[in-house]
């Protein structure tokens, strides 16, 4: 009904700009000026244009699973949109499975790359993605149930918590998802040297980096889309609001990662599991108290 | 969780931005930094004094027949200044320069030349010029040995001493 | 090919590389980029593997121990690679220039890539010791072409 | 200040163990046969409950046809200097270990064994000092090697070993917690660390031999500096006041004064570092920034005092070049104030950071009795609970004029070590304010004296790592032996205890809250397994 080839290619230049606008407000935010807006491009560029260095046998696989991530991602991207435009929660799976296949194939890059970092970064990826994707999709898509229901116009309270709670969990859940600190053990410089991106050089690593923001990107929509489409509704307009509210929200989980130190990696996965389960069994206990009711 | 981590964005609120544009403004650089030194060639003697108080040596003094060349390599100076406090004839002052930054490395280099006199009895190449001069300025006693080499003047000094016991000199002009 | 020269200028990521240095020029570069200097401005990035990097930041005389780790850690730059000797001890070797254990500076450090036939595409100076921060801003910027080299070659004749 | 029943008890000792002792100033000079040594140094460290310094080799072939071998020990309590010199033959110099009851001395004998030649029975020796391949009989602190030798290197780096049943992770020699090429190699079981090895000393660069060869008295000021960038001025400090020491040199106040205030404005900018370094391990970039920028005050002042950063620079034997006017004194004044307040303000958000705080508690703990047994130095003895403080036990300077306290932690983890300077910071303010309070008159450098030769001067200076010690033996222009020993050679033994069972996500804070200070530690490389070949002596002669 729309086309939406424009808007693709504008999601995949935003993660870019907006990951200039992060480097800049953490700038401000340690008290300095920081680099230009543009720097993230500049980088990426740079990286293609120098001469890679191809140790690895495996160099190939490693382009693919990273491009096949990207492309993924921008397809999730895309049914992302239609979801946003005409609420369609089949739609929104077909973004979140897509999404599972973005963050699978990015995961497991690391770990086709033989050094010890990468293996450690990338086992730590796997081990926080398994609790955080699982908690990640099972939120959004009961959320996503949820506003498919008009349920704001219901007003039984339990409904509301139901749904703010779902909301929540939704929201830390693409936090963490977006790895930044506390939750970016995996890139943890400090403790494995440059964390999982130590062997690649050139356009791997810009391809690697480019893969990593579109997914920031993503976990911002997903949680966005069913918020705007619960509290505005699902239209053209719906889809702008959505648009709108984007560098809002990349900008708060900015600032959230830079107040914040980084996690231990034994402890994160477990707490946040914690704080899942607890958060959905008591959505879940809510919508059958009140389905029963 | 407190809130207390909040208050970052308070302090960095209220610091604003403290960055220097340097190259574009001053940079923090306080009257007493210690940069790069500038011999004055009008001044140099080519004693030395500052070659052998240079702890990295990065002053050298390099010989060869017919002249003495003061040689400072910026590159390997530690900006002690100890040069400036042993020099006798104060040709060396300390800038605050510290803009060295270049892409060829003959580029760190500052050459004196001196010219040397040569001895007057047996011609080996002597002292620079300057010092000679300087020499004869501060203690013009020593006005006809200031051209005569150490060794002929040792020997001079023997001959004249055996002359006067013995009567004859051996010293033939 | 100069608009790729201006691009590679625009993001200048580099490495640092501490070859024995006494760690006076290793903490002035990390305080070019705290607020006060911050090197950021200018695309610089401090990374942390030298297969991301551009410019190595070579601090130190380069002491016999170090030196294969060093030839390995410059082998592992992609091209175009940029050497910047930082401070007395990497332009010239610094005060301990001839002792036993040291190779004696960049140059040397240079020769020996070359016989390895291991490229070099640019080599920086930046004297020093230890460098400002400063000094290390004005390199990056000589670098990138806003201020112009100040310091060349003088030859006094002295009479 | 030294009270004589003190003495007494070492003078007794060495008669009884057939030798002699002289006590000049603060130091107590032992002359005993090599067959006493063990005991005599049981006797001292473990039964007069001293602090062991470090061990120094001399060839004194030139003058008597012996090597020597001298332990320095510091009584704390009494604040006087042990020295145990024994003689060893000049030909095949063999001398007793003592690390069967000095753990500690393990290293520096090691060191006096590859660089001096001489053989320590009663423990297993191994090549610790030089590269692999450097060839096995070149001593290079043999009167006889020239300091300028170099072997042609061989470009080989070695590993320490393998393990079937871990994993092992490399951690060095470039790695982005230590920003000095050191090589750790964590032996893993998941991500726990069940084993350390440490194979370091990259930084040797031949600082003793360059000082006793090329260098005259007052050079070896700015080469002792340049021992390391962070505490290089407690280093030229220590010298100067060992070669003062020696030569019985009264410096003026004026200058001992200087001298305090500088190191403790050095003090404050290597806590202040470390403090930023270890938030930006615990991925508290934030803290980092802020922190360092509240340190660049602190350089201002320093160049404002010394005319350089880093590095000052202003210390000679005899006193020092540059003098504090009043305008410098109100300006340090104010930036001190200004400092301490920002300190105070953002060291207390930085530490509410619930990953720094839940991160440093309880992590790289290094019980009481460990840190004794290794007698580690500074604040890692001060947060596990150890008192000791050169500045207040072994008075110089001018730190008997002012009164400070001195931090003690006993938790003995991350968390301690990082408050110890923490406090320490404040501390350091306050003894600064003192000192320009107190500031005499008076000239701030001697000038014409003379440095008899064959004089010995111990000094102990506590750097923000720890008590650094100097061990000087005067010359002909220069000095005949000078021996340095920093803080971390102490500390870095005491790593393997704190990594042993921690999480590897802790390693690199664990590490860093040592202070690591290699460039000081490394006048020496150590190898635990070298390759070794010979060469002809007539090579050596070019």
């Amino acid at each position: 009904m729309y086309t939406l080839t424009p808007l693709i290619v504008l999601y995949a230049i935003i993660p870019v700009i907006l990951d200039g606008v992060e480097r800049k407000l953490k700038a401000a935010l340690q008290s300095r000026i920081g680099p230009p807006v543009a720097q993230t491009i500049y980088d990426l560029l740079k990286l293609v244009l120098v001469k890679e260095i191809k140790t690895q046998p495996t160099i190939l696989y490693v382009y693919l699973s990273l491009t096949s991530s990207i492309v993924t991602g921008l397809a999730s991207l895309y049914y992302i949109t239609l979801y946003a435009l005409r609420g369609d929660q089949v739609d929104m799976f077909y973004a979140l499975a897509l999404f599972a296949i973005t963050t699978s194939t990015h995961t497991v890059t690391p770990l086709i790359v033989p050094n010890p970092y990468s293996f450690i970064g990338g086992i730590r990826e796997v081990v926080l993605g398994v609790v955080n994707e699982a908690a990640l999709i099972t939120s959004i898509s009961l959320y996503t149930i949820m506003a498919q229901r008009s349920v704001l116009k219901s007003t039984q309270w339990v409904t509301i918590i139901a749904v703010a709670l779902v909301a929540l969990t939704a929201f830390i859940a693409s936090y963490v998802a977006s790895s930044r600190v506390p939750f970016d053990i995996a890139e943890a410089e400090p403790e494995v040297a440059s964390g999982i991106f130590v062997e690649f050089s050139g356009s791997v690593l810009a391809l690697n980096i480019y893969s990593l923001l579109l997914r920031r990107l993503i976990v911002k929509l997903l949680v966005l889309a069913p918020t705007v489409g619960l509290l505005y509704g699902f239209s053209l307009t719906g889809l702008l609001v959505v648009l709108l509210l984007l560098p809002a929200t990349w900008v708060t989980y900015a600032t959230v990662a830079v107040i914040l130190g980084r996690s231990r990696v034994d402890v994160a996965p477990l707490t946040l599991a914690k704080i899942y389960i607890a958060l959905i069994l008591i959505s879940i206990t809510v919508l059958l108290v009140q389905a029963y009711a | 969780m407190s809130h207390k981590p909040l208050k970052l964005i308070i302090i960095a609120g209220s610091k604003g931005r403290v960055t220097v544009k340097y190259p574009y403004q001053e940079p923090l650089i306080t009257p007493e930094f210690r940069g790069e030194i500038e011999i004055d060639p009008a001044k140099c003697i080519g004693c030395g004094a500052c070659v052998k108080a240079c702890p990295p040596n990065a002053l050298e003094l390099l010989e060869s027949e017919k002249e003495v060349i003061l040689r400072y390599f910026v590159g390997r100076c530690i900006f002690c200044w100890r040069c400036i406090d042993v020099c006798p004839v104060n040709a060396i002052k300390g800038t605050r320069n510290f803009e060295l930054a270049t892409d060829k490395h003959t580029d760190l280099y500052t050459l004196v030349v001196h010219t040397r006199t040569t001895c007057e009895i047996c011609g080996k190449p002597f002292e620079t010029t300057r010092m000679q001069r300087y020499i004869a300025e501060k203690s013009p006693v020593t006005e006809e040995y200031a051209s005569i080499c150490p060794d002929c003047r040792k020997r001079l000094l023997a001959e004249t001493v055996s002359a006067r016991r013995v009567g004859i000199s051996e010293h033939k002009e | 090919m100069s608009i790729k020269s201006s691009i590679l200028k625009r993001s200048i990521w580099v490495f640092h590389l501490n070859t024995g240095s006494c760690n006076a020029c290793d903490i002035e570069i990390l305080d070019a980029l705290t607020p006060f200097h911050d090197a950021e401005r200018f695309g610089v990035k401090l990374v942390v593997s030298p297969r991301h990097a551009d410019a190595m930041l070579l601090t130190g005389p380069v002491t016999a121990e170090a030196l294969p780790k060093v030839i390995n850690a410059i082998e592992a730059m992609p091209r175009p690679r940029m050497i910047i000797a930082l401070g007395s001890c990497g332009c010239g070797g610094g005060i301990w220039h001839d002792t036993y254990s040291t190779i004696g500076g960049v140059n040397k450090l240079l020769e020996i890539l070359k016989e390895r036939g291991i490229v070099v595409d640019a080599v920086y100076y930046v004297p020093g010791c230890p460098i400002r921060p400063e000094a290390l801003l004005y390199a990056v910027a000589s670098i990138k072409g806003i201020v112009s080299k100040k310091r060349e070659m003088k030859i006094y004749k002295a009479e | 200040m030294l009270n004589l029943e003190e003495t007494t008890k070492y003078i007794e000792l060495a008669s009884k163990s057939g030798g002699q002792a002289k006590i000049e100033g603060d130091t107590v000079f032992i002359t005993i046969p090599p067959d006493r040594l063990v005991d005599v140094a049981d006797t001292i460290f473990n039964k007069y409950n001293t602090s062991f310094r470090v061990c120094a080799g001399v060839d004194e072939r030139p003058l008597n046809g012996h090597f020597s071998l001298v332990h320095l020990f510091t009584d704390d309590k009494a604040g006087l200097y042990v020295a145990v010199k024994t003689y060893l033959s000049g030909e095949s110099p063999v001398a007793p270990s003592i690390t069967s009851v000095v753990p500690a001395a393990d290293w520096c004998e090691m060191e006096a064994r590859d660089l001096l030649g001489i053989e320590f029975t009663g423990r297993e020796t191994y090549r610790l000092v030089l590269p692999p391949w450097w060839p096995s009989n070149l001593y290079p602190l043999r009167k006889e090697t020239p300091y300028n030798y170099r072997p042609e290197p061989r470009l080989e780096s070695e590993k320490l070993g393998y393990s079937r049943e871990y994993g092992v992770i490399p951690l060095g020699p470039y790695h982005p917690a230590l920003h000095e090429p050191e090589y750790f190699e964590l032996y893993v079981e998941g991500e726990r660390v069940v084993d350390v090895k440490y194979r370091g000393f990259h930084v040797h660069r031949g600082v003793e031999k360059l000082a006793e060869s090329r260098m005259s008295y007052q050079q070896v000021n700015f080469l002792a500096e340049r021992i390391c960038g962070i505490c290089g001025f407690v280093h030229s400090t220590c010298y100067a006041l060992a070669v003062e020491k020696a030569a019985k040199l009264d410096v003026p106040e004026r200058a001992q004064f200087i001298r305090s205030i500088v190191l403790e404005v050095e003090r404050i900018h290597s806590h202040l570092l470390l403090l930023g370094v270890a938030f930006h391990l615990l991925g508290y970039d934030a803290g980092f920034m802020h922190i360092w920028r509240i340190r660049e005050r602190v350089m201002q002042l320093a160049e404002l005092l010394t005319g350089s950063r880093k590095t000052y620079g202003i210390n000679l034997v005899g006193g020092v070049r540059r003098d504090v006017n009043e305008e410098k004194k109100q300006k340090t004044l104010e930036a001190l104030r200004e400092l301490g307040r920002e300190f105070k303000n953002f060291i207390e958000v930085a530490i509410s950071v619930p990953q720094v705080k839940k991160r440093l508690t309880r992590s790289g703990v290094l019980p009481r009795e460990e840190a004794v047994k290794l007698s580690v130095e500074g604040p890692v003895a001060r947060a596990s609970g150890v008192n000791k403080d050169a500045r207040r036990d072994l008075p110089y300077a001018a730190y008997k004029y002012v009164s400070f306290k001195v931090p003690v932690y006993t938790e003995g983890d991350n968390l301690a070590r990082v408050l110890v300077r923490v406090d320490e910071v404040f501390e350091s303010i306050s003894i600064i304010e003192q000192l320009l309070d107190k500031l005499p008159g008076g000239s701030i450098l001697l000038t014409d004296f003379e440095i008899p030769e064959g004089r010995v001067g111990v000094q102990v200076v506590e750097a923000p790592r720890g008590g650094d010690i100097h061990y000087v033996v005067t010359g002909k222009g220069a000095p005949y032996r000078w021996r340095v020993r920093a803080p971390t050679y102490a500390n870095i033994p005491a790593l393997r205890v704190m990594l042993r069972d921690q999480p590897l996500a802790d390693a690199p804070i664990t590490i860093a809250s040592i202070d690591p200070c290699f460039s000081c530690t490394d006048r020496v490389v150590v190898v635990r397994d070298g390759r070794i070949e010979e060469i002809k002596l007539t090579q050596l002669v070019k």
